[in-house]
């Protein structure tokens, strides 16, 4: 394999640039995929039968928290990309680890907001406006859970391969996942719960 | 210690915060709805920018271009096809 | 060239078939709404001939001068990279043809979708038809009468339909009073058409609603005012009144002959609340199902009482 | 019983049973006949693990064939159910099935593939590349297509065929109005390849990014490298709208949620616009590598360079933005203001201006030419004004007025026939045709191939033409009878006709390949057409590793500057090849797709948990698995090339008299 020492090491070989540029198309048809399904919230979101409206719903407390939790995380796993460029195999882990204690950490208060919601009779079935808030924040929190099993394979194959091109390429992928579903968050954050709070 | 604390990744975060802090104002203070999503819109796409440049490394490789190209064309489309949805079926109906 | 002879060939034949027949329903038109679509589907036709023959021409030229067979054996085409002016004008006459047919289409749409002219100072009879499995239901409010499968209207005024389905989409269609629009469950649409000339008409679903989809057509039978009148009367003279029960009965799935009633079923069960198109049309409607119910029979009733005098 | 009672077919017949059994016989048939051969391990080592894109692209063209025949049989029995009035072929039921089928067959399972094929066959060739960027998961795309269409086929043997159109419109596709099991298959089936077909995206988009020879630049790249490029990022941004729209169906058919239903605040609307938000860009997705392949055909054949190219590229650009601008036209009655219709109507139409620059780049590149009437020729210079007239057609449907008595007619149906046909289907054949030696080593015989084409355009004349004459006479699409009284009755039989042409047609393609298997000369060279592009730089057949040096590339027709202007190609040493390993991995995940598809239709839950979990558990270990791929070292490089070079000694002496 021929490596390329003036780039950092996840851009060293051909496949890993192959593999950025690549993974970078994949969160454009993410951008779009997201970008289905706020269509669908902001069309149905009006439409709630005979459930209940987001202002009867939606909490600030959670959605605080998953908000801080998750910047928090995309913060961290920067720090981690950034340590391992300086080579820091340890610091890289614990930046990881600390990444995905956020991420679970903000699964569980998503899980506490379904749960509520279910209380609440905001099921997936009620009506086509809580069908769309389920699959919207499902889908992100599906790709959030996807992340943490993803992001745990990655911490033990730089833990037992240590830094190769190919982990760091690994995890700088996932990095840039992470991020983009912290972009995500943003935007379920403003444009569905803030939204929703302020009508 | 310090090294693995970099300033730009550090005011990155604090402009995320400062940034969900603004956009809280609407749910926090009593803003018309036209105010609200006007905030709402700029804080979002600003979070995102900083994001995409601050965090994500877009620009660094010599395929930043390509990067960038595909990233903007998906956001143009994304917000066509939000926009001209909300047009056909929900303002013009 | 085979090709070329072998497409001609084929198109005349096509249109020697066409002039054998009757005329076409859609460039036969008999109401302000189908003039207007024909004469654009007219002009359009015009434009586009014009330009596939000039196609045609150019590309039966070219091929003609410089198949190889004719060419010397030596010759070694150009190397031609493209002309600025040559593209412009190659931009430039397309350009100005879709925005000729832009202004055209544009201005059309706001004639169809508004009063058919001429009689449009008339007072619009308002028609709601609703479409069921595989069936058509319309119901005159301002008459107190309901038909299934067929459609009395007068003549010279200018005809709002309002547009629903109890089922699946399906899309109301006279092709010689006017293009059609889509009946769906959740909203009511709203369509001009009007007619000029008396007659009869053949209407139907042109969206596909299943398994009898094929049958799903109605008869318009257009006269004058005042025959139209008397049909009234007479209806309310001889028809049953429609029940809920009955009305019921008539939303199953199946196929239905001609029947006609006194009543509306819009009293018992009314048109979608999203009413586009209408004056009563609320956004902000409630959602609780309730209060949307009571308002839709208030202002039922007040169509029902107009109806009155 | 009642578990097995939900597999029943709900509308038998004696023609679904004869395939049943048709069916059952020739997949023993098939299976019996590779034990019988020994061929298991041909076919696993070989072609189920392969990852070379070559391959791929022969196994994707195989697809799109037989799917062209499986929708071909579901056209000819419409057309002769409507060859008359009342007739009594097939009742309303079936009709609905079989037009539903035949729309996503044509369009998912043979168009899709089709193009596929075309782009792995020749895209790594032209740009000059190894194989593409990510070879296992391009296998992965195929396999996931693969699965996708045999979920989808057996379909009307299994629990009953989709009956709500291509377009399954709800409420009428939801489980109201449809309450057997066929659009289940629908939104399962169309998930799975989709999702095939995103990653083809992903992975032919960075291909032609990042792979390209030294010395191509963006604006160097050969016209059919741009078109894949552009309709690449079409389905990148398009098929993830299908994706939701699926998924929305999917839970609003199995878990009971309001989407697109009736009540409870659905909207089925919003699946029509989802629907079309990837649908209309989908039609471009299919178009615009056609597009690439005349210009590559029309190029070679009138020995001219490509005229406008710097237009054409624009022209490709501005069509990807505007395919995504336009997809309420589909839907101009649906009651929106006359503001939304104008608005389309005019994005519409602007399409019109860079599809007519390259109608008037094509007749300039014939333009002093030196035009040699071959097969995929033909099929070229019949596509221009038969897609012309398709093409004013569509602007005549932009009119969103004049639309309300186009839409739902046959006016419509034969104006995106008369699109698709000659815009896409004459492409592939004449894509098929060219290439076909570059792949297999001999060429189709011509006289047979003349005959396909002569039987096809004018069979597509008769068949579709007619339609747009009974369309303005107010013949609704989709019905499966008609009244004497409607007048109907003798267009439609011409269409009869010419479809039957058109099946004979297709049916002379079959008999064209196993002809020239039999009696074409095998010793053509490795440029047999006279063509300008890279990929008819290397040998024929094309060797695993595609060039032995990478080439330099100085223009856009890089071969044809080297024969004329003696550039050269190929300079330096031998040095190892790196090449990716076989994986049999992406086979089992098509299969264990499959199953959940398949278990998802009929709604068995453990088995399509364990399938998802399956799925997982393949991903998690592709994650651990260290594959560095393989070398082709030098000392075999020179051995293969020795080979090659003592066939081509040969050839070169008889190099001028096969000349076509």
């Amino acid at each position: 394999m021929k490596l390329d020492h003036t780039q950092p090491l996840e851009y060293s070989t051909d496949q890993n640039q192959l593999n950025i540029l690549g993974f970078w198309i994949f969160l454009g048809a993410e951008i779009m995929l997201f970008a289905t399904l706020f269509t669908a919230y902001f069309t149905l979101e009006g439409r709630t039968g005979s459930g209940p409206t987001p202002a009867d719903i939606f909490e600030i407390t959670p959605v605080l928290i998953e908000t801080f939790v998750l910047l928090t995380s995309s913060f961290t796993i920067g720090l981690g990309v950034h340590a391992m460029r300086l080579g820091r195999k340890n610091a890289m882990l614990t930046f990881f680890g600390i990444t995905l204690l956020l991420g679970l950490g903000f699964l569980g208060v998503e899980i506490y907001e379904f749960t509520h919601y279910y209380h609440v009779g905001a099921t997936y079935q009620t009506s086509a406006f809580t069908a769309a808030l389920l699959t919207t924040l499902g889908t992100h929190g599906a790709h959030v859970t996807l992340g943490l099993f993803w992001g745990l394979f990655i911490i033990l194959q730089v833990k037992k391969r240590g830094l190769t091109p190919e982990n760091a390429n690994k995890s700088f992928i996932f990095s840039l996942y992470w991020h983009f579903l912290d972009v995500v968050w943003i935007f379920i954050f403003s444009f569905i719960y803030l939204k929703g709070m302020m009508m | 210690m310090k090294e693995l604390f970099p300033a730009k990744q550090v005011m990155g975060f604090v402009f995320s915060l400062i940034l969900t802090a603004v956009a809280l104002l609407v749910y926090f203070t009593d803003l018309s709805f036209g105010v609200g999503m006007t905030i709402l819109l700029v804080t979002a796409f600003i979070q995102a920018f900083l994001q995409l440049v601050v965090f994500m490394h877009a620009g660094e490789s010599k395929d930043g271009k390509s990067i960038y190209t595909t990233i903007f064309y998906g956001v143009i489309i994304a917000l066509i096809t939000v926009f001209g949805t909300l047009l056909i079926l929900l303002w013009d109906m | 060239m085979k090709f070329k002879s072998g497409l001609l060939i084929s198109l005349m034949a096509l249109v020697t078939i066409l002039a054998g027949c009757e005329p076409l329903l859609v460039l036969d038109p008999k109401g302000p709404q189908a003039e207007r679509q024909a004469s654009d589907i007219m002009l359009s036709i015009g434009i586009m001939a014009v330009i596939v023959i000039v196609v045609l021409v150019i590309l039966a030229v070219i091929l003609f001068k410089y198949r190889a067979s004719k060419q010397p054996d030596d010759y070694e085409p150009p190397h031609i990279e493209g002309n600025i002016w040559v593209e412009v004008i190659c931009i430039g006459i397309p350009v100005l043809i879709v925005a000729y047919l832009s202004f055209v289409s544009v201005q059309s749409n706001y004639i169809v979708e508004s009063a058919p002219t001429g009689y449009e100072n008339e007072e619009p009879l308002v028609i709601y038809a609703s479409s069921s499995d595989w069936k058509w239901h319309f119901s005159y409010p301002e008459q107190g009468i309901e038909t299934v499968n067929y459609l009395y209207i007068p003549t010279d005024r200018p005809l709002e339909f309002k547009l629903y389905s109890h089922g699946p989409i399906t899309s109301f269609w006279i092709p010689q009073l006017g293009g059609q629009k889509y009946a769906m469950a959740d909203m009511v649409t709203t369509l001009h058409l009007g007619a000029d000339v008396p007659g009869e008409y053949m209407g139907r679903n042109a969206n596909f609603s299943g398994k009898g989809f094929a049958e799903n057509i109605f008869n318009v039978t257009a006269m004058s005012q005042k025959e139209f009148d008397e049909w009234v009367e007479e209806v309310h003279e001889r028809a049953e009144p429609l029940t809920e029960d009955v009305f019921n009965k008539l939303l199953e799935p199946g196929h239905l002959g001609q029947m006609t009633f006194t009543g509306t079923h819009l009293e018992f069960s009314p048109a979608p609340e999203h009413n586009h198109g209408s004056d009563t049309d609320d956004l902000e409607s409630n959602h609780d199902d309730h209060t949307s119910h009571d308002t839709q029979t208030d202002s039922t009733n007040v169509e029902t009482d107009h109806s009155g005098h | 019983m009642e578990f097995f009672e939900r597999f029943a077919i709900p509308h038998p017949s004696p023609m679904i049973y004869a395939s049943m059994v048709a069916i059952a016989l020739v997949s023993i048939g098939i299976l019996v006949g590779i034990t019988y051969f020994k061929k298991w391990g041909y076919l696993w080592h070989e072609w189920f693990t392969t990852v070379d894109h070559k391959k791929i692209g022969i196994m994707y063209l195989i697809s799109a064939l037989v799917m062209l025949f499986r929708g071909g049989a579901d056209a000819i029995l419409m057309r002769a159910q409507l060859s008359g009035p009342d007739m009594k072929l097939l009742d309303g039921q079936h009709y609905n099935e079989i037009f539903t089928t035949h729309g996503v067959v044509m369009i998912m399972f043979m168009a899709m593939p089709f193009i596929f094929a075309f782009m792995n066959l020749v895209i790594p060739l032209q740009i000059g590349a190894r194989d593409v960027a990510f070879p296992r998961l391009n296998a992965l795309s195929f396999w996931l297509f693969f699965a996708g269409a045999m979920l989808f086929n057996i379909s009307f043997v299994i629990g009953g065929s989709p009956d709500a159109g291509w377009t399954s419109y709800f409420p009428l596709a939801g489980n109201d109005f449809s309450t057997s099991v066929g659009t289940n298959y629908y939104m399962l089936a169309l998930q799975i390849s989709g999702i095939g077909s995103l990653m083809t995206g992903i992975n032919m988009m960075t291909t032609i990014l990042k792979m390209r020879a030294p010395g191509m630049t963006l604006m160097k790249m050969p016209m059919f490298t741009w078109s894949t490029l552009i309709a690449n990022v079409i389905i990148v941004f398009a098929f993830p709208v299908l994706t939701v729209a699926l998924l929305m169906g999917t839970t609003d058919r199995l878990f009971g949620t309001h989407f697109f239903t009736t009540t409870n605040g659905g909207m089925d609307m919003l699946w029509a616009n989802f629907f079309w938000v990837w649908g209309h860009p989908e039609v471009y997705i299919l178009i615009l590598p056609a597009f690439g392949l005349y210009s590559e055909i029309i190029s070679t054949f009138s020995s001219r360079n490509l005229y406008g190219y710097k237009s054409m590229v624009g022209s490709m650009v501005l069509i990807s933005l505007l395919s995504f601008l336009v997809w309420t036209h589909h839907f101009f009655t649906m009651g929106q203001g006359a503001l939304t219709n104008s608005i389309f109507s005019i994005t519409t139409m602007a399409i019109a201006v860079p599809t007519g620059v390259k109608i008037f780049n094509w007749l300039f590149t014939l333009w002093k030419g030196k035009i040699r009437f071959t097969v995929p020729m033909l099929y070229s210079i019949g596509f221009i004004p038969l897609f012309t007239i398709g093409g004013v057609t569509g602007v005549m449907l932009a009119m969103s007025a004049a639309d309300y008595q186009y839409h739902n007619t046959m006016f419509l149906v034969a104006h995106f026939h008369n699109t698709i046909i000659p815009g896409v289907v004459f492409a592939m054949l004449a894509g098929l045709t060219y290439y076909w030696p570059k792949f297999f080593g001999f060429m189709l015989n011509e006289k047979i191939g003349k005959s396909t084409f002569w039987l096809l355009t004018v069979g597509f004349v008769l068949a579709f033409f007619p339609m747009y004459i009974t369309g303005l006479d107010g013949q609704a699409r989709r019905m499966y009878t008609y009244s004497e009284a409607t007048g109907f009755g003798p267009l439609n039989m011409l269409s009869f006709v010419g479809a039957a042409l058109m099946a004979i047609g297709f049916a002379t393609i079959v008999y064209n390949v196993y002809y020239s298997y039999k009696n074409s000369p095998r010793n053509i060279g490795s440029d047999p057409w006279d063509a300008r592009s890279l990929e008819w730089a290397t040998h024929t057949p094309v060797p695993e590793y595609n060039f032995a040096r990478v080439p330099q590339v100085f223009s856009s027709e890089a071969f044809w500057d080297a024969k004329k202007k003696g550039h050269q190609l190929f300079k330096g040493e031998l040095k190892d090849i790196h090449m990716p390993n076989n994986s049999g991995v992406p086979f089992i995940m098509g299969i264990i797709f499959f199953i959940a598809g398949f278990s998802f239709i009929f709604a068995i839950w453990i088995p399509a948990v364990i399938a998802l979990i399956g799925i997982f558990v393949c991903m998690a270990l592709r994650s651990f698995e260290l594959d560095h791929g393989r070398h082709i070292h030098v000392k075999e490089i020179k051995e293969i090339e020795a080979q090659y070079e003592e066939v081509q000694g040969n050839e070169a002496r008889s190099h001028t008299t096969t000349r076509v």
